[in-house]
């Protein structure tokens, strides 16, 4: 379907269009070789000093505090009356925002054929799964007697016990299991071909590991026509799942009787919200490959930035459509308690957390990423990622254990100070970034055989004088 | 507010066992805190924690100021404790069912065994009236000796709530029951009412009209609180006798 | 090679395994570990598996409730109130609720300092011989028990010093002053009883009537009565005082008044009233003049007058009491306010005046002894008067002001101590002698107040002694029997039973009580099944004030101490009061007022604060001329700007666990000024404030309150 | 060195190491998990069958089943009251502890047998007015020399007879089957 626009008529769009089509295209084999360079790379000094500072938070942090926790009880943690719930739950909300991003990326954006996805499929999926790890820490954490976990789990007990279906809690535990394994899932197809190739090109235990995860891939006509198939209905599969679950989180205080919770808004809200999050995130991890793992600078670029910051404007924009939605309507509504709660958001002691999330949710990215420069710059971008983050957690912050102090009755209003979770908090994080880093020694990080698809897909193309682009259909 | 008695009501509504408070009289002297401590082996938690909103009592006396000096004024001393709700908050939210409906007793329960600890029943219940046990609250030797024996000993990580001392229902029922009889107005009362030295807490079964705690209850001029909830609370509250 | 390593591997494993049984064994249910011990011997009455109860009386205060205990495999499970004492009808305060936690406290004496209780008796003994009856004295606690009658009876056949009963809630509640104010306008000494129950309006000059005042309980049920409107109107209750107590809260009008005018106001309130019905102030209000009272008192005349239309047409009952008492002109305050009465001419009537019904062995009225009495002991203890001190039932360092120097004068005595409890002057006791627990113990006690029928209220161990403590009264009645001569031949009994027995021997075939018998064994049997004995007489004495209008009453101005620019008001705190700061569910009680738990604060009024740069939770120093102490600040709404109140009950040094260094003690900051009746002006103090730091997070008051919520602080802005 | 290890442990008698300490690290645990089940010992032997086959009731020394939640254990006086009058049990030195303990005043320290979980409430009282005999849940007292625990005491176990027995009445399933009946 080349376009037959006059030369001097090339749109500013289709401009846009090529950069994304990386359209330099280097053999399949000189690309596999670039991937696998990066990934058996030996690890330099600083990356061990990392990787161990980062284990020493995780044992230390996330573990060692966690035991504390179990052996000593919540009391630990800064939760009380009237604040039952607090940062463990900011955590597992934030982490499954954040894991939004790679389903996003992969599985909307490959619905919607965007070309510009193929390089950074994997990364962002990557960030699914990590991020649902953490996200189920940080509920486990969060739970008085979490050694019975289990009793939440849907399997037919002694007495025919199942759990309570009315909970929104079992409805969140069903949908981040399901999301969970599904995602995983979504991460391992496409990575079938790539661990084929690497297990083809390495020796020792590698190959034996590849050989493992290659489930027998040899590439074959038929394989590949399977793969596809199976990603392709995954892909349709996996985004209403991955809609449905911060759905299904947002009911945990939607379903609440609580002022300033029970708002019908709360499911598209906190979608628009994970996205913000993770779209953040994923530039900025986008941004740490790219500079920290050798050859990347092909394979991500300026314009896949521009692509991602284009994508992080338009998601500020709906958030804050969604955001001062909630806040007017509940405000319109007149509620006492709902009133005195959001006057408690902006003008209470944690105030300047309102408005800084704020600034760094809606005014910084709409100041920034408006420039085709600027959001092509992966340090400022990886800036902005990070103060949307940071927004985007007060923005749970202030849900959770802020709003939670104001309630129907006044005289147990009380506002919490975090314990244990801060350090537990950042055991996760710590942990989120170990796991990449494992990753990036373990798994391609570029899936060569999509990006290879789409270099094939779309070439130069001459007509007469005139070099076009063509875009192929693939399916 | 109380419906008319040609309203047909629902069980949950009805509810079996109700209170009324008195806040008129209500001194606000803390003796149905101490009594309800004392019968259900609630922990002490010290200065630190019960500063920070831990506390573990079940009934708890609020109190506010109205006006300014000197025409200030404290308003009535307002005992709250479990509501016993007919359609409780708490009870859908609780994903391992520790939270249940008593079908036979119209009580919210509290099944300790059940409780992992999301605290999801508290942070959903309008009155804020549940403890959670943040640590293993010790005693020290002997005062254990004083543990009530048919009252569990509850331990770290699971919810607590006041229980309209159903142990206390259970026994007065269990002895009616040997004796073949039903169990009469006045013959066990909850240990808050029983101390109470104004006679502000009345309980007893208000499904029956000819009780003191039904008469009370209907006689109009109490309020429910948080009724437009429609949480069908079993406390009745008199702000002026 | 090859089983050298599985060798190595075993024995690891072996670890291994032995771990993993450790860490496993502790997992399984808790009930594994328990070990059932039956009885040696069932006790009498008892039944497996069944709880029985035994009836006593309560000995938290001195007022004597009757209690209901539930003990379960001879354990005390539970106190609940005696249905059938006349006192209490079955009801409890939250320290009777708490009496568990002393009897359980961990940190109670477990046994007589002396190694053997044979040498502590020996002392005792010795102490008797050694020195001459005059050198010996008895300091007891507030109640007219058995064991005062019992060391009354010693001392007046061996001529010992008569002993001594005290204890800082008779100080509160001045009770010498409220029996010479009885005196002074009836003729007769008495504690007062006000029947607030039937009353149609209650006028209280700081009257802390439902808080620790005289008998808690039977005002606490007479509110309840003067709030009942199913049978009457109901009844209006205003409250005259400069900080607003418990009691005030409850109150329909609360008037702030300046400290020390109390009795001005009542005055003044009686001229405008006789002036309404009749033209012209009676001669006992002839002294005041309205207009310059509301001046002085810091109110409104209008308010005076508004006050005195309601009194005009009904009965109202005034009732003098708390911080009123405890100035300088404090009998001159109860006077007035008992006159007052007099304009509804409520005395002997329902809904008036009385004085309180002698208990049934009871001849004469008795009173504890006020601070000047206590005053008097302290200087013969300093002079060498007296050499041997004999202290039960009361802790008098920490029960009585610094400034009297009790723990000073107590280098001079040879201490001996019955205590149950290791308090501050135990710690002091050459011989430390611990008494049973008043749950373990036998006994009788006299109500003193309350109720309108003589009431003798039993005692009997509902558990056996759970440490090795002895009966005091059995120790003196060992003790003399050693010593020999005439105190072998004052306490001529087999034990405390025995003595009790003796004691109430008159009363077995009196068949006007709640039960006759007609031999001793069948009474006591009676006596420990109902918890006690009362006459069914009601026998409050009629007083008689047909003078009282005529006579003018005296009006001196307060005099204040220091030169401070605050009135000192304390106050008992209600949950705690002189001795409940070692019993932890007591410590954990909300004060009814402010909600704090745990600690002391001073109550300052908000805008004063704001002035003197205060917020919640700064530390303060408050300095009086007698010393100074540190307390966190509570900005307190109902507070008079010039005035401000700490609770007592807490700043033990010693104690147990839970009391000990634990807030602060306002006794300390009390000078030794007495007024006219010889009770303390304890509220005739004027204090400086001086603040020592700001408030830190998290190492404020413990508050069951929240400030959010409640007062709106941090809560941003005006909103709430 | 350590690729060495891994090769010895590829062979058959490596293997066979392997599933020996494989075994016996299982096996460490279920003995740890078995040992929490076991209870200590009793200080005495008490023979049940000798005593039930005298044909003394339970209720004679259990009198609280019929009466409240607890059976309760007798007290030492009541076993002495008969073992006293005795003389081939006076002197027996399998009764030597029961003598200590009367004579010294301590108590026998008995090893609850038959427990309920924790958090659950258990009244004998509605169960012997029921109609329950002790065996059924106890078992047969008259094989037995320590009382053993024939039952899994579970609230399956519970549930299981409480259905069986309220049979089609409507709220006596109700009251059988409430939570609260036994949590509190």
């Amino acid at each position: 379907m080349a376009d037959k626009k006059p030369h001097d008529e090339h749109s500013h769009e289709e401009e846009m269009r090529k950069k994304h089509l990386m359209l330099d295209p280097l053999p399949r084999g000189k690309m596999n070789e670039m991937v696998m360079e990066a990934m058996l790379e030996k690890p330099t000094w600083k990356f061990w000093v990392v990787f161990l500072v980062l284990s020493f938070i995780v044992a230390y942090c996330l573990f060692y505090k966690w035991y504390v926790l179990i052996t000593k009880g919540q009391g630990e943690a800064g939760v009380m009356r009237p604040d039952y719930w607090g940062i463990f739950l900011v955590n597992t909300v934030f982490w499954i925002g954040i894991s939004h991003a790679g389903t996003f990326i992969s599985a909307i954006l490959r619905v919607f054929k965007a070309e510009f996805r193929r390089p950074f499929t994997r990364i962002a999926e990557l960030m699914t799964t990590f991020g649902l790890v953490q996200a189920g820490f940080s509920v486990l954490m969060h739970m008085g007697r979490t050694w019975l976990f289990y009793w939440l789990i849907p399997y037919p007990n002694q007495r025919m016990l199942w759990p309570n279906l009315h909970s929104p809690l079992t409805w969140d535990l069903l949908a981040i299991t399901t999301y969970l394994l599904s995602s995983t899932m979504y991460l391992f197809l496409p990575l079938i071909p790539d661990v084929a190739m690497a297990r083809d090109r390495s020796t020792g235990w590698r190959k034996k590991f590849y050989r493992v995860l290659a489930l027998g891939f040899r590439g074959t006509e038929g394989e590949w026509r399977h793969l596809h198939n199976a990603m392709n209905i995954f892909a349709f599969a996996i985004i209403p799942v991955m809609f449905s679950v911060h759905t299904i989180v947002s009911w945990d205080f939607a379903a609440a009787t609580r002022p300033g919770w029970s708002s019908t808004i709360y499911g598209p809200y906190f979608i628009v919200g994970a996205l913000h999050s993770g779209m953040g995130a994923a530039a900025v991890v986008l941004a740490v490959v790219q500079g920290t793992m050798k050859n990347m600078k092909y394979f991500v670029r300026g314009e896949h930035f521009d692509a991602i910051g284009k994508l992080m404007l338009i998601i500020s924009m709906s958030w804050a459509y969604f955001y001062f939605n909630d806040y007017i309507v509940q405000w319109y509504g007149g509620d006492k308690w709902t009133r005195i709660m959001l006057h408690f958001h902006e003008a209470g002691p944690l105030g300047w957390m309102w408005f800084t999330m704020l600034i760094v949710n809606i005014a910084i990215p709409w100041a920034v990423l408006w420039n085709a420069k600027w959001r092509s710059n992966p340090w400022i971008i990886s800036v902005v990622g990070i103060g949307i983050n940071v927004g985007m957690w007060f923005e749970r912050y202030l849900i959770v254990p802020v709003s939670v102090a104001i309630n129907r009755m006044p005289f147990t209003w009380r506002l919490y100070q975090p314990g244990i979770e801060v350090p537990m908090g950042i055991g996760t994080l710590a942990l989120f970034i170990l796991l990449y880093m494992m990753a990036s020694k373990l798994i391609p990080f570029i899936p060569v055989w999509e990006v290879q698809e789409g270099q094939l897909a779309h070439e130069f193309k001459k007509f007469g004088r005139e070099t076009v682009v063509s875009v192929s259909e693939l399916e | 507010m109380i419906r008319p008695d040609e309203v047909k009501m629902s069980v949950e509504e009805t509810g079996k066992w109700g209170m009324t408070i008195n806040q008129d009289v209500c001194t606000g002297c803390q003796a149905c805190v101490a009594a309800c401590a004392m019968e259900n082996n609630i922990s002490f938690v010290g200065e630190e924690d019960s500063g920070y909103g831990r506390s573990m009592h079940w009934i708890r006396i609020e109190r506010f100021w109205e006006g300014e000096y000197p025409d200030v004024r404290m308003t009535p001393q307002q005992p709250m404790m479990c509501q016993q709700c007919g359609h409780a908050t708490c009870e859908p939210v609780c994903p391992a069912f520790a939270t249940v409906h008593s079908q036979a007793e119209q009580l919210n329960l509290q099944v300790y065994n059940r409780c992992v600890g999301t605290r999801y029943c508290a942070n959903n219940c309008p009155y804020q009236v549940r403890a959670f046990n943040w640590r293993d609250y010790q005693r020290p030797e002997p005062l254990s000796n004083q543990l009530n024996p048919d009252v569990t000993v509850r331990r770290m990580g699971v919810m607590e709530k006041c229980t309209f001392c159903i142990q206390r229902i259970h026994r007065a029922q269990d002895t009616a029951k040997s004796e073949g009889r039903e169990v009469m107005d006045g013959e066990f009362t909850t240990a808050c009412a029983q101390a109470c030295p104004a006679d502000a807490i009345v309980f007893g079964r208000v499904d029956k009209p000819e009780t003191l705690v039904a008469q009370i209850t209907n006689n109009g001029r109490g309020t429910k609180h948080l009724a437009e909830l429609g949480t069908l609370p079993h406390v009745t509250y008199f702000k002026e006798g | 090679m090859s089983e050298q390593v599985s060798r190595r591997d075993f024995l690891k494993l072996a670890g291994l395994g032995a771990a993993t049984t450790a860490i496993l064994t502790g997992c399984g249910p808790a009930s594994r570990y328990v070990k059932r011990e039956p009885y040696q011997q069932m006790p009498e009455y008892n039944l497996v598996g069944q709880s029985t109860y035994y009836a006593t009386t309560c000995r938290e205060c001195a007022a004597g409730c009757g209690l209901v205990v539930r003990t379960y495999q001879g354990r005390a499970i539970k106190t609940e109130g005696n249905a059938h004492h006349p006192l209490n009808l079955g009801k409890t305060c939250a320290r009777g609720q708490a009496t568990l936690h002393g009897l359980y406290n961990p940190d109670r004496v477990q046994g007589p300092s002396t190694g053997s209780w044979d040498a502590g008796i020996q002392a005792v003994a010795d102490a008797f011989k050694k020195y001459k009856p005059s050198e010996i004295a008895f300091l007891m606690g507030m109640t007219p028990d058995h064991l005062y009658d019992l060391v009354s009876d010693l001392a007046q056949s061996t001529g010992m010093n008569a002993p001594l009963r005290y204890g800082a809630l008779g100080m509160f509640e001045s009770r010498a002053t409220l029996s010479k104010a009885a005196e002074n306008v009836f003729g007769q000494a008495g504690l007062p009883w006000f029947d607030v129950g039937k009353a149609q309006i209650v006028f209280s000059f700081g009257a802390n009537f439902l808080e620790t005042w005289l008998s808690p309980l039977a005002y606490t049920r007479g509110f309840a009565g003067l709030r009942e409107k199913e049978t009457k109107l109901r009844g209006t209750f205003v409250q005259f005082e400069s900080r607003m107590s418990a009691t005030g809260a409850k109150a329909d009008k609360w008037i702030p008044i300046r400290p020390g005018t109390e009795g001005l106001v009542a005055l003044a309130i009686g001229r405008l009233v006789s002036e309404i019905r009749s033209g012209a102030a009676l001669p006992a209000f002839a002294n005041v003049d309205p207009a310059q009272v509301a001046d002085e008192a810091g109110i409104k005349l209008a308010t005076l007058e508004e006050l005195a239309s309601m009194f005009v047409n009904s009965n109202v009952l005034a009732i003098p009491g708390g911080a009123a008492l405890g100035q300088t002109n404090g009998l001159e305050i109860a006077e007035a306010v008992l006159t007052l009465n007099a304009l509804s001419n409520n005395f002997g009537k329902p809904g008036g005046v009385y004085l309180s019904a002698l208990a049934p062995n009871q001849e004469g009225t008795s009173r504890p002894a006020s601070p000047i009495e206590m005053y008097d002991l302290v200087e013969k203890m300093k002079s060498g008067a007296i050499k041997a001190l004999f202290v039960h039932g009361v802790n008098p360092i920490f029960e009585l002001p610094k400034t009297l120097g009790f723990e000073a004068a107590l280098a001079n005595v040879e201490l001996y101590s019955f205590a149950t409890f290791p308090d501050e002057t135990a710690a002091k006791a050459k011989y430390l002698l611990p008494d049973h627990h008043s749950l373990e113990s036998w006994g009788y006690q006299r109500v003193a107040t309350g109720v309108a029928l003589p009431v003798l209220s039993g005692s009997q161990p509902v558990v056996s002694p759970y440490y090795d403590t002895r009966a005091t009264a059995d120790v003196l009645i060992a003790a003399a029997q050693a010593a020999g001569g005439k105190f072998a031949s004052a306490l001529p009994y087999k034990d405390e039973v025995d003595f009790i027995q003796n004691k109430v021997a008159s009363l077995v075939g009196d068949a006007s009580g709640s039960f006759s018998a007609s031999d001793t064994a069948t009474f006591m049997a009676r006596f420990q099944q109902y918890g006690g004995w009362f006459r069914n007489v009601e026998s409050l004495i009629v007083p008689d004030a047909s003078k009282a209008l005529y006579n003018p009453v005296k009006t001196t101005k307060p005099s204040f101490a220091g030169n401070g620019e605050f009135f000192f008001v304390p106050f008992v705190s209600p949950t705690l009061a002189e001795a409940g700061a070692n019993k932890p569910w007591l410590q954990e009680l909300p004060d009814p007022t402010t909600t704090v738990m745990w600690n002391t604060w001073v109550e300052i009024n908000p805008d004063m604060a704001k002035e003197l740069g205060l917020a919640n939770d700064d530390r303060v120093r408050i300095t009086s001329e007698a010393g100074s102490v540190e307390a966190f600040v509570y900005l307190y709404p109902a507070i008079r700007p010039d005035t401000v109140a700490m609770p007592f009950g807490q700043g033990h040094t010693a104690y147990g666990r839970y009391a000990e260094n634990r807030g602060a003690n306002p006794a300390d900051l009390f000078g030794a000024y007495y007024n006219d009746a010889g009770d303390l002006a304890f509220a005739g103090m004027k204090v400086k404030i001086e603040k020592i730091s700001h408030a830190v997070k998290n190492g404020g008051l413990s508050r069951m309150e929240s400030l959010m919520g409640v007062y709106g602080e941090g809560l941003g802005g005006e909103e709430h | 060195m350590i690729q060495k290890f891994f090769n010895w442990l590829k062979q058959p008698l490596g293997l066979i190491a392997s599933g020996i300490v494989f075994l016996a690290l299982v096996s460490a645990v279920v003995y740890g998990i078995w040992r929490t089940q076991q209870a200590p010992e009793q200080p005495i032997q008490f023979p049940h069958k000798t005593h039930v086959n005298f044909g003394i009731q339970c209720l004679y020394c259990h009198p609280g089943a019929a009466r409240g939640p607890a059976a309760g254990i007798p007290s030492q006086a009541k076993c002495w009251a008969c073992h006293n009058q005795i003389v081939k049990t006076r002197d027996s030195a399998l009764l030597a502890p029961l003598k200590d303990a009367v004579l010294s005043g301590k108590s026998l320290e008995w090893v609850p047998v038959a427990i309920v979980p924790d958090f659950v409430h258990f009244n004998h009282r509605p169960h012997i007015a029921a109609g329950k005999n002790c065996e059924e849940c106890h078992g047969d007292m008259t094989k037995v020399t320590v009382a053993q625990n024939p039952q899994d005491m579970t609230m399956g176990w519970c549930l299981n007879c409480h259905i069986k027995n309220a049979g089609d009445d409507q709220e006596k399933l109700v009251k059988l089957t409430d939570c609260g009946t036994c949590h509190y």
